[in-house]
This record gives structure tokens, C-alpha cells and sequence, in this order.
């Protein structure tokens, strides 16, 4: 078999080629770019389901119904990646308010970072934890704000657009999310005899998912948009750094009841069809973000406010 | 004219303020405790009514009844502020935004801690969960009911204003904050729990410390984001 | 020292283009019907608001830029009260004072507003006596800029002529008045210039 | 249709043919929607 790396190789290549030739060659091909990577991820993901259904070998324990693990996994998987860029759209779009500093906030935390990096090559223990962790932190920040500050430069991104990209996000993980949590019920039930099993990865899934439909619906509920804006980056961005320990607490009570866990030993040709289907899906909902993005921009657009009325004589 | 007060002064007011509000018409407090007692009486109802159970149930009926007189408790402590627009007013005086914010926190906070504190010799008459282990076990309980109470006051304060400014109805606050605060009303309720029905793998610290670290996560996120809720954009 | 500013609400411009200068010290009066934007206009050099377009400047800073720095020294009094109708009146005004630093001095306060210390809460109170303890409230400030929006408004006539002495005091005392009402008659005493609002525009300067 | 023996679950496509359906079910009706709502932005 070869590396399931491949397919996402050429793919993110791709993409790359297609932002490129969408910003240098402009009309038509700047409005449709995305329909490229749609259009190979959907490849890609009838490849993924007809081999993960008939070409793949039966899993050792649970036979056939591991099959489900193709289309299982990568919901899991890209529903968080779609809420990592949901977060990373609130972030930036908090962040573009004041794009003039975004200078000044890259040399901050690349100096921070590889100062924590360097701290946690050169120290032990509980320290070197620490350092590596803020470090890591930092650096995140830091790409974060590079790409902030590479698409306010070529792309125009301001606070605007990043917040369209959080919401589209947003919404193809919350779509992601509901289809891994039917998922895991139909899985659950020939695997463990029970249409929900209170497994950790699971319980803190639905709590996510619930975390975000509730931003969601905030969303919906706040009228101006400059309003809107702000409080739903900054309801994301909270939203999101608690995932972690949400998936601590609940690992932490299903621990102590003694639950089995999804069986993670899967052979090579597994995981090659695993990352196949699992990269469709990725490529799959950058169209959909794309397109989201598209829409809620045309929307914005559509609500923007009227201009200001002309200046009147003032009599004195 | 005298200096103008630090953020902490400035909090440490707020607080005062809104727990003199809360002396000066105690029959919010006391309403809260009724609500929160009938909750607990009718997760008893719900549960399977053998004491075995119950015991197991306790931890998790007093910290749900707990926290939805939260949602009760927040609403009011905006109703409040949103009368007389004193919530603007306070910021144009100016109080430091993060000052209003742990201000009402930590007055929420130590409401919530009185409800629970009321309701404990309650929960362990109905349930028939006496705390085994003398004065180290309350001790330990007082510290799960203070953190549990902060960690419930925070995103509680932060989200009661959202909803409160967006004009929203009264479902959207549970439902912003509730799954937010799984983490907490978990440790909250199991430390409870383990504290009535013993805890033989010494798991009680642990939750603590979950618990701890949920709180501090939130009071420093929210205190740190509650001016661009709080003030015009 | 206000230059341009506008400011809007969903799609409706509140106050559009609004310009004009005020020098220290002066009685500016804004008139206009009911939605012509007076108390828009207010509420953004009180930096309640942000104004979308335009700047308003005191003392040579931005107001809503630099509103930590201008607060203190810009007062609003309008319906908006800001008071807690659970306490009383006095605690309020202890409440207030000690917030922003200020002297108490609750009895004198009270007395020049026409207000006995008592200890019932605010909701006892009558609206007019209402507006007279949100009146001693804004004036513990001691402001450099006094915005006064709709000051007359559930006032009985000795609460027209109270309002009137305490802001030609004040007055007097060097700060600088902006006041928003129908009734410019009243007013009139009291202001140097005067601008008409209407539909959010300034149309006469006077 | 479900057989455990030693184990090892035999058979089970209806769970694997929900859940595969469920899965092309909802990616469509996704697709479709955000075509739908594009063409009428565009508008």
C-alpha cells in the first residue's frame, strides 16, 4: 500500500495552485476557485467509500461493522478540524480589529515562542512540560497571526470576513458533528449492544457540538452586525479553549466506570483507507466552508449600511 | 477630592454593592432557595427512592439545583443593573470593565454559595447522605461548594449579560451556558458525591483540582473579554 | 471638537454628519423633534456610543479612543438614572461616590437637590424625586463637560428652576454644558448658542 | 443480523449501510443547501 499522506498531498498542492491562480487571474476564476477542491475531494471520497465498503479488509474483531470506522473517524476528525477553524476565524477576527498591530503581536510571540522552544530544549522535569506547552502555545499564535497578516495584506481580510469564515465553519462542524453523533450511535449499537455508549470521546463530542449550536443560535439572535462580530468571536473563542478540559472531565468520570474503548489497532491498509476517506472529507468541507464563506459575505453585503445622507445647508 | 479607586477596589465595590441589594430585598435569596430546594425534592421523586441510590444521586440533585437557580440568580442580578441603565452607567463613570465583571461574579458567587449552604442539611436529610469524616470532610465539602459556586458565576455572569443585552429570551442563557459548564457541574457533583458515599481511591482531590482549573480558566478568559461585551461596538 | 460625526443604528443614521465647536466653558443647547438625534448625539460625546463615522474631540483627544482618560471628566445626566432602586437614596449616592473616588458629603448633596436623607429605596420614590437624586449623582462627577439630556423632563417648576441654578453654577464654576430639550424656553437663560437637529442633521446654528 | 462468535461480530451491513447512507444523506443535503442559498445571494 502506499502512504495515505499522498492523496492529501496533491490535494493541499492543489489548493494552493488554486488560491494562486484565483488571485492572479481574478473575475470568474476568483468567484469559483473552490469548486476545484471540491471537485477532488468528491473523487476522492467516492474512491474513499466504494474501497472503505468492498475493498477493504474485514477488521479483525468486529468484521464488517468496522467498515463504519471509514466514514465514523473522519467525521470526527474533520468536525473538529472545522471548529479549530472556526476558533482560528474568531481569533483573527478579534485580532483584525486593530490590524495595525498585528506587526507588533507577530514579533511578540515569535520571540516568545522560540524563547519557550529554546527554554524547553534546554531544561527538565515538570519545567520543560511547561515551557514546551506555552512555547508550542505561542508559536500557534504566532502562524495564526502570519496568516492574519498575509491575507489582510493580498486578501483584504479585515474582522468582517474573518468572522463570515468563523461562521461558515461553524456551521460545516456543527453539520459534521450531528452526522459523527448518529454515526457513533449506529456504530455503538452491534459494537457494544447499545445505541449510546457513554464513551469519553463521544459524551465530550455531543457536549461540543452543543456548545456550538448554542454560538450558533447567539448569532441568530444578535441583530447588528458590528454587535454580532464581537460577541460571537468572542463566544467561540471560549467555546473552544474549553473543549479540552470538557474531554478531561468526562474521560476522567467514564474512567472510573471501566468502559471499553474503540479498538485502535488497525492494520496498514486500514489506515491507508481511513486517511483516503478521511482527507475527502477535508477537502470536502473546505468547499463547504468556502462556499459558506461566499454566502455569509453576500449577506453582509447585502445588510450593509446605507450611506451617509449628503451634508444639508446649516442656516446660521 | 480623593483618588480614584484601583480595578480591585472598584470590584471589591461592585461586589458590596450588589450583595447590599441582596440584604435589602432578601426575598430574592430566599426565593432562589425555595426553587432550588423543590428541585432537589423532585429529583428525589424522579429517583429510584432506596437510600442506597439516593446517596449516589445527592451530589448531582444539589448541584442541578444549584445550578438552575444560577440561570434565576443571574437574571436578576442584571434586572438590576438594566432598570435604570445603571450597567452603562457604571462603565461611564468609569468602573474598569473587568472590575464590574469580578465585581458581580464574585457577588453571584457568594449568593450561590449561601443557596448551597442552605440546602446542605437538606440534601443530607432527604437523600440520607450524612458526610462521613468529621470536620476534614466539611472542610473539604465548604471547598467544593466555594469553587463550584465561582465556577458556576463566572461564564454564568458573562453569559447572563450577552443574553440580557441581545434582548434574548430566557432560554438562550442555558443554552449558551450549560454546555460550557458541564466540566464543573461534573467535578462539582462527583466530588459531592464521593464525599457522602465514601471515596475509596482518594479521587476527591483530583476533582478539586479539575474543578480549580476550570475556574481559573474561566475568570481569567471572561474577566478579559467582558469589556468588548460590555461596552459599544 | 465635534468633526463629522455620525452614528447609526441598524440601518438608520441617527446622527449624520454632525460638526461644530464648542469653546470651554460655554452653554451649548441642541433642540429638534422627538428622533432627530439629540440623544444620539450625547450618548456618543459621553462615550456611551460609538460614533461610525467622524470623530468627537475634548480638551484635543478623542473621546471614544481615548475614553478611559475622557470619562472622568464628561457627565451625563438623562432618563437613563443608573440608580439601584433597592437601595436608598442615600446608599446610592455612597455607592457612586465611592466608585469613582469622590467625597460622599451625601446630606449636603441631597439638600441641594431639595432631597431629605431618607431611608426608603428609590422604587418609593415619586419619578420627580427621581430625577433629582439622578441629578445629584451626575453632578458628583464635577465634570469639565456636563450633557444634560432632557434635564426638565417629571420635573415640577421648582425642579425647572433647581436644575437651571445648579447648572448655571456649575456653569460659572467653568464647566462646559450641553443640553438637549424641547422646552427652549427655559433653556435659553442659561445657553450661549444654540443647534437645531433635524433628522439627525444639523440645520441651523444659532 | 448479528452474529458474535468467539468474539468476533459477523454480519451487520445493515448498520454499515445506514451508517455509509446516513453519512452521502447528509454531505448532499449540505451541498445542496449551501447551492441553494448561493444562487439566491446571487440574486
Amino acid at each position: 500500500m502506499p502512504s495515505g499522506y499522498i492523496p492529501g498531498a496533491l490535494g493541499l498542492a492543489l489548493f494552493v495552485v488554486l488560491v494562486a491562480a484565483a488571485k492572479l487571474a481574478g473575475g470568474k476564476v476568483r468567484d469559483n476557485w473552490e469548486h476545484g477542491i471540491g471537485l477532488y475531494g468528491l473523487g476522492l471520497f467516492l474512491w474513499g467509500q466504494y474501497s472503505g465498503l468492498f475493498v477493504a479488509p474485514r477488521e479483525a474483531m468486529m468484521g464488517d461493522v468496522g467498515r463504519i470506522l471509514y466514514v465514523h473517524v473522519p467525521a470526527a476528525w474533520i468536525s473538529m478540524m472545522a471548529f479549530t477553524w472556526a476558533f482560528a476565524g474568531s481569533f483573527g477576527s478579534l485580532m483584525l480589529q486593530a490590524p495595525q498591530q498585528l506587526p507588533k503581536i507577530l514579533g511578540a510571540t515569535g520571540a516568545g515562542g522560540a524563547l519557550g522552544i529554546a527554554a524547553a530544549v534546554a531544561l527538565d522535569g515538570t519545567p520543560r512540560k511547561l515551557a514546551a506547552f506555552f512555547g508550542v502555545l505561542l508559536v500557534l499564535a504566532f502562524l495564526e497571526c502570519l496568516v492574519l497578516y498575509l491575507g489582510h495584506r493580498f486578501f483584504g481580510w479585515d474582522a468582517d470576513s474573518a468572522d463570515h469564515f468563523a461562521e461558515s465553519s461553524t456551521e460545516t462542524g456543527i453539520v459534521l458533528g450531528l452526522l459523527l453523533l448518529f454515526l457513533g450511535a449506529v456504530f455503538a449499537k452491534p459494537t457494544w449492544g447499545t445505541y449510546w455508549t457513554w464513551d469519553p470521546r463521544l459524551t465530550a463530542s455531543a457536549i461540543m457540538v452543543l456548545t456550538f449550536v448554542g454560538v450558533s443560535l447567539l448569532r441568530a439572535t444578535v441583530s447588528d452586525p458590528d454587535t454580532r462580530r464581537s460577541w460571537v468571536s468572542v463566544a467561540t473563542v471560549i467555546a473552544y479553549i474549553n473543549i479540552p478540559i470538557t474531554y478531561m472531565a468526562v474521560k476522567w468520570w467514564r474512567t472510573m466506570h471501566q468502559l471499553q474503548s474503540t479498538p485502535n489497532t488497525l492494520d496498514s491498509d486500514m489506515t491507508f483507507w481511513l486517511r483516503v476517506n478521511a482527507w475527502a472529507f477535508l477537502f470536502l468541507a473546505m468547499w463547504f466552508v468556502a462556499r459558506g464563506w461566499r454566502i455569509a459575505a453576500a449577506r453582509a453585503a447585502a445588510e450593509a449600511p446605507p450611506p451617509l445622507p449628503p451634508a444639508r445647508e446649516v442656516a446660521r | 477630592m480623593s483618588a480614584r479607586p484601583g480595578v480591585i477596589r472598584q470590584a471589591l465595590m461592585v461586589a458590596q454593592k450588589d450583595l447590599l441589594i441582596e440584604v435589602r430585598s432578601p426575598s430574592r435569596v430566599v426565593g432562589l432557595f425555595f426553587f432550588a430546594l423543590a428541585l432537589v425534592v423532585l429529583i428525589a421523586f424522579t429517583a429510584d427512592a432506596s437510600p442506597g441510590v439516593l446517596r449516589k444521586t445527592a451530589g448531582g440533585a444539589l448541584w442541578l439545583g444549584l445550578l438552575l437557580a444560577s440561570t434565576r440568580a443571574l437574571d436578576l442580578s442584571y434586572a438590576v443593573e438594566t432598570d435604570n441603565d445603571a450597567l452603562s452607567g457604571l462603565v461611564l463613570w468609569p468602573v474598569h470593565p473587568a472590575a464590574v465583571f469580578y465585581g458581580k461574579a464574585i457577588a453571584n458567587t457568594a449568593v450561590l454559595a449561601l443557596v448551597g449552604t442552605l440546602l446542605t442539611p437538606l440534601v443530607v436529610a432527604l437523600y440520607s447522605a450524612p458526610i462521613p469524616g468529621g470536620w476534614p470532610a466539611w472542610g473539604q465539602y465548604a471547598v467544593i461548594l466555594g469553587l463550584g459556586s465561582a465556577a458556576l458565576a463566572a461564564p454564568g455572569t458573562f453569559y447572563a449579560l450577552l443574553t440580557t443585552r441581545a434582548r434574548a429570551s430566557s432560554v438562550m442563557l442555558p443554552l449558551l451556558m450549560f454546555p460550557l459548564v458541564v466540566p464543573a457541574l461534573l467535578s462539582a457533583s462527583r466530588a459531592t458525591t464521593l464525599l457522602m458515599d465514601g471515596d475509596g481511591m482518594g479521587e476527591v482531590p483530583g476533582w478539586v483540582s479539575l474543578l480549580l482549573a476550570f475556574g481559573l480558566l474561566h475568570w481569567s478568559l471572561e474577566g478579559l473579554f467582558y469589556g468588548s461585551i460590555v461596552e459599544d461596538s | 471638537m465635534v468633526d463629522d460625526l455620525s452614528r447609526r443604528f441598524g440601518q438608520r443614521w441617527a446622527v449624520a454628519r454632525a460638526s461644530f465647536s464648542l469653546p470651554r466653558g460655554e452653554a451649548l443647547m441642541l433642540t429638534g423633534n422627538n428622533g432627530s438625534g439629540k440623544t444620539t448625539l450625547l450618548r456618543c460625546l459621553s462615550t456611551a456610543l460609538k460614533p461610525h463615522v467622524g470623530t468627537a474631540r475634548w480638551g484635543g483627544v478623542d473621546l471614544w479612543e481615548q475614553r478611559a482618560a475622557c470619562r472622568p471628566k464628561v457627565s451625563l445626566y438623562s432618563h437613563a438614572s443608573a440608580l439601584y432602586e433597592d437601595l436608598s437614596g442615600p446608599e446610592n449616592l455612597r455607592t457612586w461616590a465611592r466608585l469613582g473616588g469622590y467625597e460622599p458629603r451625601v446630606e449636603q448633596r441631597l439638600a441641594e437637590v431639595g432631597l431629605e436623607l431618607r431611608p426608603e429605596p428609590v422604587r418609593t420614590y415619586s419619578a420627580g424625586m427621581k430625577r433629582r437624586l439622578a441629578l445629584a449623582r451626575a453632578l458628583l462627577k464635577e465634570p469639565e463637560l456636563l450633557l444634560l439630556d432632557e434635564p426638565f423632563a417629571a420635573l415640577d417648576p421648582d425642579g425647572r428652576t433647581l436644575v437651571l441654578d445648579l447648572a448655571s453654577r456649575r456653569r460659572a464654576a467653568g464647566t462646559t454644558l450641553i443640553l438637549a430639550t424641547h422646552i427652549p424656553e427655559e433653556a435659553a437663560k442659561l445657553c450661549d448658542r444654540r443647534i437645531h437637529l433635524e433628522s439627525g442633521q444639523i440645520v441651523e446654528v444659532a | 443480523m448479528i452474529f458474535a462468535t468467539g468474539g468476533v461480530i459477523v454480519g451487520g451491513w445493515n448498520f454499515v449501510w445506514t451508517a455509509y447512507g446516513a453519512t452521502w444523506l447528509v454531505l448532499a443535503g449540505y451541498a445542496l443547501s449551501l447551492w441553494w442559498r448561493g444562487r439566491k445571494e446571487a440574486r
